[in-house]
């Protein structure tokens, strides 16, 4: 039997605040599904639940507080994304997991075309293969020509935010995560969205998404968990 | 392919200034929120302290003023020498030769691993330069204490070397005096590049600088990371410089590491109190 | 022109002359020196080993002396064995030189006794990367030196090319003991052997030994 | 003056733990080629400055049967060579000598004599400074160190720097040297024409900074390397054509002077002469005899 | 209050030497054994100072310096200055005052005299050093 | 006739040495006496003494004569002769505190225990030249000897006191003004600059012993330059003393301690109201500065008590060098040797026809780089104007 791709076990998180009298609170807990290879899952609920917070201890910019999230790794096999050390979660970002928040968080002074093919070169493409690559999918999130070669600091929120998701699907990871991808988007480019998720399905990536658009996503969706 | 490629492994590292007493316990370290002891005046400034830095990487440390960062970052660059601890060095040209532990090279040997192994640049250009040479002096430093000895080939590298660092290779015989902060900047980070380094040891470099010119400074020092994988150990009180250059961070208070990890986890989910208070602090 | 000195004693005489032999033994490591008589000294001073009498090296434990004064500190050994600074002849050595005694770490001149306490050379003090002249100078008494049967090949500084020169009658490991002492220049010891007719040879920290 | 009788000094002047400790000293110098080695130095009665490290070595090492030869910008007959001369000679008694060859010690000031050193021959150099990182690093603790830890780096910069601004090496005297393939070392101020006539000698050179309270020393068959680049040589300072107007030497250390035209006080001409007097000396004697020898 | 060599060291030497002398009558020519000088040499200034009471070389002090041997006993004499006759005395004094049996005790009669003398001086000069106090009405 | 070689050099010095006996004795007076110097030039004979390093009044003016005054020149003279002399041992240590004082004030209280006492001192007298000195004779001599019998009547107490007095600094120590004095006195034996070359960084002794044997002037002027703003000084004068220090040795045979007379000196301490070294304390105090010299030096005892404490406050900060020279310790110690630094001086006036010629040629190719370098830019101008022109 193959292992699934991604699976959660009884997943809590809680913050302690130590500024505020070291208060705790607990977005997650007891949380646990399963995401298989070329899965789309969605998880949705109303806002403030956590459900970010549980792609971001996948992710681990957060730590969890308990529970388990083992990753089947392409080079490492199993591994728990809540104990791995801070190497090997670097290198699995590099290679296996993706993530896509709802802002773009780019580095300023940096042209849109260097931005997107950023994990291409990392992963070791030569520049002017990857600039092939990248102006394609520059096109195809319809992106002017004339602001290729522009920082996307100036651009507007749905260019932005196009550019912010082409990056993350560009390097094609096994996982990729995605957090409200839709949100402030036009109808045209909820489209493109779509387009990219199935694209990136028949390339093999897994794709967790979190939203409350059930109306453009949940059809897409061939797993889903509400919270 | 999956051999860990550390080349730096640091762990105890230890410096205090003072003798110590038996109560120095008692009132120094973050949770006393101080590093000198009252009984004793003993100053801690760098406690038990380790790290792995991997081939390519750039770690952050972070911390306000007197936590014991540019102490743990003199530490490996040999110019402070450490109470206790082993910094262990595998050299990344030859990957299967044992590590050595640099803190038992003599002096001698200590002397030349800094120059040819390390590169530094420092807030103060000062520290780095010596302003009584011109620029191109001051970045042939390194090169000829690893015996260059043709002043052609010498200044054909450092003209390299200024057009890298994005410095106008004409102004090679002029003065440190008339250059701009900015710019010194530039100069230290080529004499520091000069020997091919496999370490970049970068102390507030940003810290007396305009904003703009910061910015400037930071995206050659990202150009330099990206282009030549070099391995950077970065010490910062801004989190914005952290953030921008270190993919892994490390906390330091009162000479004690508080916390570290990802730099995108300390930032988004801080542990220790006091990170909480520096991510909260920050602009 | 009036001269207007005081013709120095025995023991000054002796300590210059000797003195210039060991500035050209030190200078030309290999050339064979000859220590002149130490008629000051009519008694040759001797320890107990195992209860046997061991006769000192007059040439070598006086040559010694010669470069020792209150500023000096001194320890000798024989048979392997650190002597006692209370012993007689440390005593002895102190009335006549004013020398302090010492442990071996601390020792700035030492003498020993024989070539077996070679095995002691690596516990003297090599001195500091900025203060190497700190550093340790070893007087050995030895069988016999000489030029005609060589067992060593000498380089370095003071020697053109090489120097072949014969010390004879020495523990096995005597030339290792004493090659161990160089290995971290400008740290290391530098070591004066002298036979029992006085023939002395100097081999300073950068004199590179190897066997025949 | 008075009919009281001069005071009797010791044999060499300084007391005889003075003198044991100088030679201490002289021994590790040997030992550590080129080093600095820090000495007590004691008060001379000649001012500090004008050959006390010198004085001491030389009286340190004396002998009764030494043969002494003292010379100060290669004369022997210069004021303070006479004065340095006639202090060891009252207090040792030697036999002095102006001929290079018949001497054992040869005290020196700024010169090595133009005749080459045999190896039963020692010469003391007197050392007005000794650190050669003194031009870019003045405090001594400081550069203690960087010898120590053979940092030299600044040291070259100083010579790079000294290529870029004057087109070539410009030091003139006191040209720094590494000895031995490890320490820098600064020559005494002799000219650079005496420089590599230090490297493999057969002589033994000592040098003795009394007031700077070091001595240091160069063995024979001792590698000297002048700080140098490979496409900026060292060079002395001969010039192609210079001769010596009294023995018509051109291979030799040459000082020019100006010699007035006695026709004419406001005219005059410069020419050049051998700055070691007594070489020159034997060379005109030679001469002369020739000359003399087919009438 | 003031030791014997503070008090002979202080006196005039003329009336210390004839101490020595009047001691030296009781004994033949070779009674006395010179071991060393007396010569003229230097002590070193050992001064303790008050910031952190650890003691420094302040400079040397020219003293001369006499040991002997009176009747077998030794004598130790030694004074600041070039002064080989104060010297001697001393040490001509200080063995005869450690022989067994104390034969010259008579000597502490005139030490007696001589330490009041002294004294006396002493106090005569400070008075004049007094003479110049300021002093303070203390209200 | 253009000679090159010195000849005569030893005729010529030889008479210049008779040349400087005539000088001094070529108006006829009566030559100086020894003891007229040692008395009637006491200053004289005090600084030949202290920065001769040592202690010999009668010797020290003979140097002042053979000198004829210059104060350099008769330290020197004492300074070689040391050389010449066997150190037998060091004497018993001995504090300030054993002085019999002529003189002992305090600036920092009106009424310390004790009492303000001017001695002899010029301090107050109005400086106009004195022509009674200029003619004095046998009769102005009596008269002032007289006088001197009524001060001690004046002066004399009936307690017999002889002039010994508390220390100033133990009654500021007692008010937790100044750092207590350590648990454990300091038993290591003293650096001792005479038989070791001095390196740094160096212990306190070696910094004290350096600054005692000082050139008066060059310690006054550090010190001047460290109050007067290149420094963090602020000096107030705790105690001044001027007296008879009591010598003691240790018998060879017994070890008791055996008097060899006394020596003339002045003492001072300074406090200084830096009280940063401190600050890490719990308890802000005032710093501390020693000074010593023999014979009677005052100014030469308080620069040299200033640069103590300048010295030590450097250290402790770490700063050397950063607030004025006088607060770098290698810089004053290498520095302030009068006899170092004259001798050095004068030796320029030895010849240098050898350096000089080697730096000649040095600056004729320096000349000629230049006189090449213009040649090439104005071709490279010629060139370019050409160019613009076609």
């Amino acid at each position: 039997m193959i292992a699934p791709l991604l699976q959660v076990n009884n997943l809590h998180k809680s913050f302690v605040l130590h500024l505020i009298d070291g208060r705790t609170i607990d977005p997650i807990q007891n949380v646990s599904f399963t995401v298989d290879s070329n899965q789309h899952f969605l998880l949705w609920g109303r806002s403030g639940i956590g459900k970010t917070s549980i792609l971001k201890c996948i992710y681990r910019s957060y730590l969890a507080s308990s529970g388990e999230i083992w990753f089947n790794s392409d080079q490492f096999g199993s591994v728990d994304m809540v104990q791995a050390d801070d190497s090997m979660v670097l290198k699995l970002r590099h290679r296996e997991i993706g993530y896509c928040s709802q802002f773009l968080k780019v580095l300023p002074r940096v042209a849109a075309l260097d931005v997107i093919t950023e994990p291409l070169v990392r992963q070791g493409m030569p520049e002017s293969a990857a600039h092939d690559i990248g102006r394609e999918w520059l096109s195809q999130l319809g992106i002017a020509q004339r602001l290729w070669h522009a920082s996307p600091v100036t651009f507007s929120g749905g260019e932005q935010q196009r550019i912010n998701l082409g990056r993350a699907f560009i390097a094609s990871p096994r996982l990729l995560l995605l957090d409200e991808p839709t949100a402030s988007l036009d109808a045209g480019s909820k489209q493109i969205v779509v387009e990219m998720i199935q694209r990136a399905q028949q390339r093999g990536t897994a794709v967790l998404t979190v939203s409350h658009d059930l109306d453009t996503l949940a059809k897409l969706a061939d797993g889903q968990l509400a919270l | 392919m999956t051999t860990p490629t550390w080349i730096l492994q640091a762990s105890g590292l230890n410096k205090q200034y003072g003798p110590g007493c038996p109560r120095c316990h008692q009132f120094t370290g973050p949770t006393h929120n101080n590093s000198q002891c009252p009984v004793c005046n003993t100053v801690y400034a760098c406690v038990d302290a380790g790290f792995t830095l991997h081939q390519g990487e750039v770690l952050g440390i972070v911390g306000e003023s007197g936590s014991g960062k540019s102490t743990l970052l003199q530490m490996v660059n040999l110019a402070t020498a450490a109470d206790r601890g082993h910094i262990w060095y595998r050299e990344p040209r030859t990957p299967d030769a044992e590590p050595v532990d640099l803190l038992q090279m003599d002096a001698y040997r200590s002397r030349h691993f800094r120059n040819d192994r390390l590169g530094i640049v420092y807030q103060r250009p000062e520290l780095g330069l010596n302003m009584r040479f011109t620029v191109g002096g001051n970045v042939a430093e390194k090169l000829l204490l690893a015996n260059w000895r043709h002043v052609g080939n010498i200044r054909a590298r450092i003209r390299e070397l200024m057009e890298q660092t994005e410095l106008p290779p004409e102004r090679i015989d002029d003065d440190p005096h008339t250059f701009s902060g900015g710019m010194l900047q530039r100069v230290q980070i080529a004499k520091a590049l000069s020997s091919s380094p496999s370490l970049l040891l970068l102390d507030e470099v940003t810290s007396g600088l305009d904003l703009s010119v910061q910015a400037r400074v930071l995206d050659l020092i990202r150009r330099i990371q990206w282009e030549q994988q070099m391995t950077m150990l970065l010490v910062s009180h801004d989190l914005g410089v952290i953030k921008q250059l270190a993919r892994r961070t490390i906390v330091m208070k009162n000479g004690h590491i508080v916390e570290s990890g990802l730099t995108d986890q300390i930032l988004e989910d801080p542990q220790h109190p006091y990170t909480q208070l520096l991510v909260s602090s920050a602009l | 022109m009036t001269t207007t000195f005081q013709q120095p004693s025995l023991f000054e005489t002796f300590c210059t002359a000797t003195f210039r032999v060991l500035l050209d033994c030190m200078a030309r490591p290999g050339t064979i020196g000859q220590i002149p008589e130490p008629t000051m000294f009519p008694q040759i001073p001797t320890i107990a080993i195992d209860d046997q009498p061991m006769l000192a090296n007059r040439f070598a434990l006086t040559s010694c002396l010669s470069l020792l004064d209150q500023e000096t500190r001194f320890a000798q050994a024989a048979n392997n064995t650190w002597i006692d600074a209370q012993s007689d002849i440390n005593r002895w050595v102190q009335l006549r030189s004013n020398c302090r005694l010492s442990d071996a770490k601390n020792a700035l001149f030492v003498y020993l006794w024989d070539s077996a306490s070679s095995a002691l050379l690596h516990e003297l003090n090599q001195g500091t990367l900025t203060f190497p002249e700190q550093s340790c100078t070893a007087f050995i008494a030895v069988p016999e030196i000489n030029d005609t049967e060589p067992t060593w090949r000498l380089r370095g500084p003071g020697i053109d090319g090489h120097c072949d020169v014969g010390v004879h009658g020495v523990v096995t490991d005597f030339a290792q003991n004493i090659i161990a002492t160089r290995a971290h220049f400008p740290l290391g010891i530098d070591i004066v052997c002298i036979d029992t007719h006085g023939k002395c040879i100097a081999l300073p920290r950068t004199c590179q030994i190897s066997l025949n | 003056m008075s009919t009281t009788p001069e005071q009797l000094y010791n044999f060499g002047f300084i007391d005889e733990d003075s003198k044991r400790e100088v030679r201490r000293q002289i021994l590790k110098a040997i030992a550590l080629p080129g080093h600095q080695v820090p000495f007590a130095s004691r008060d001379l009665p000649i001012a500090r400055g004008w050959g006390t490290g010198g004085l001491q070595i030389t009286m340190a090492i004396i002998d009764a049967g030494d043969v002494l030869k003292v010379i100060d910008q290669g004369d022997d007959e210069s004021v303070n060579a006479v004065n340095l001369r006639r202090l060891l000679q009252r207090t040792t008694g030697v036999t002095t000598t102006v001929d290079t060859t018949a001497a054992s010690i040869i005290q020196t000031r700024h010169r090595i004599p133009e005749e080459p050193m045999r190896r039963d021959q020692i010469l003391v150099l007197q050392v007005p400074m000794v650190d050669p990182l003194r031009w870019v690093e003045p405090n001594l603790e400081r550069a203690t160190v960087m010898h120590g830890e053979s940092d030299y780096g600044r040291m070259w910069v100083y010579m790079y720097e000294s290529v870029v601004k004057a087109g070539d090496l410009r030091i003139a005297t006191q040209y720094p040297v590494i000895v031995a393939g490890r320490y820098m070392m600064d020559t005494t101020p002799i000219p650079r024409w005496d420089v590599m006539r230090l490297h493999n000698a057969e002589a033994l050179f000592l040098f003795g900074a009394g007031r700077e309270k070091r001595i240091y020393a160069v063995p024979p068959y001792t590698t000297i390397e002048p700080l140098q680049f490979e496409d900026f040589r060292f060079k002395t300072e001969f010039v192609a054509g210079q001769i010596c107007a009294r023995c018509g030497a051109q291979d030799t250390f040459l000082t020019s002077h100006f010699v007035v035209d006695p026709t004419n006080p406001a005219g005059g001409y410069w020419r050049t002469s051998c700055s070691d007097t007594s070489f020159c000396d034997k060379r005109v004697l030679v001469n002369t005899t020739n000359q003399e020898a087919p009438q | 209050m003031y030791t014997i060599s503070h008090i002979l060291s202080h006196s005039p030497v003329a009336t210390v030497t004839a101490l020595a002398e009047q001691v030296l009558q009781q004994y033949p020519a070779e009674a006395v054994t010179m071991i060393s000088g007396p010569r003229v040499a230097m002590v070193q200034l050992r001064m303790q100072e008050s910031v952190a009471n650890s003691v420094f070389n302040a400079g040397e002090i020219l003293v001369t310096e006499a040991r002997l041997e009176l009747n077998g006993t030794f004598g130790f004499g030694m004074i600041i200055g070039n002064d080989p006759t104060f010297a001697t005395a001393l040490a001509v004094i200080d063995a005869a005052l450690r022989l067994p049996g104390d034969p010259h005790a008579d000597l502490h009669t005139t030490i007696n005299i001589l330490g009041d003398q002294l004294s006396t001086n002493h106090q005569r000069q400070f008075a004049a050093a007094n003479s110049t106090k300021v002093e303070f009405d203390v209200f | 006739m253009g000679y090159i070689a010195a000849r005569g050099g030893t005729t010529a010095i030889l008479n210049a040495e008779q040349l400087v006996e005539y000088l001094r004795l070529q108006g006829g007076s009566t030559p100086l006496e020894l003891i007229q110097i040692r008395d009637q030039l006491r200053h004289a004979v005090g600084r030949a003494m202290n920065e001769g390093a040592l202690y010999a009044p009668m010797l020290a003016a003979l140097a002042v004569k053979q000198a004829e005054g210059d104060s350099i020149e008769a330290s020197f003279l004492l300074r070689a002769y040391r050389s010449t002399l066997s150190r037998i041992m060091p004497t018993l240590p001995i504090s300030g505190e054993a002085m019999r004082c002529m003189r002992r004030i305090s600036a920092s209280f009106k009424d310390i225990p004790g009492g303000q006492m001017l001695g002899p001192s010029q301090d107050y007298q109005i400086r106009l030249l004195n022509n009674l000195i200029a003619s004095e004779t046998a009769e102005s001599v009596t008269a002032v000897l007289a006088a001197y019998e009524l001060l001690v009547d004046a002066g004399m107490s009936a307690d017999g006191a002889i002039g010994h007095f508390p220390k100033v600094a133990d009654y500021m120590r007692q008010q937790q003004m100044i750092a207590p004095l350590p648990s454990e006195p300091d038993t290591s034996e003293p650096y001792d600059i005479t038989r070791t070359a001095i390196s740094f960084p160096c212990p306190r002794s070696a910094r004290l012993q350096s600054l005692a044997q000082g050139d008066t002037g060059c310690l006054l002027t550090y010190a001047y330059s460290s109050v007067r703003g290149y420094g963090d000084a602020h000096p107030t004068l705790a105690e001044l003393r001027f007296g008879y220090l009591p010598i003691q040795v240790a018998h060879p045979l017994t070890g008791e301690a055996i008097t060899i007379g006394e020596i003339s000196a002045t003492e001072c301490e300074i406090v200084s109201k830096a009280h940063s070294v401190a600050a890490k304390q719990s308890t802000p105090r005032f710093n501390l500065g020693y000074g010593f010299t023999f014979g009677h030096g005052e100014v030469k005892a308080i620069s040299m008590a200033i640069l103590d404490s300048v010295l030590t406050q450097a250290k402790a900060k770490g700063l050397s060098g950063e607030s004025g020279p006088a607060a770098n310790e290698e810089f004053v110690l290498l520095h302030s040797d009068g006899i170092e630094a004259s001798g050095f001086t004068a030796h320029y006036k030895l010849p240098h026809y050898v350096t000089f010629e080697a730096d000649l040629k040095v600056l004729d190719r320096a000349r000629e780089h230049t006189a090449t370098q213009s040649q090439t830019r104005l071709q490279e101008i010629a060139t370019r104007t050409q160019e613009a022109s076609a």
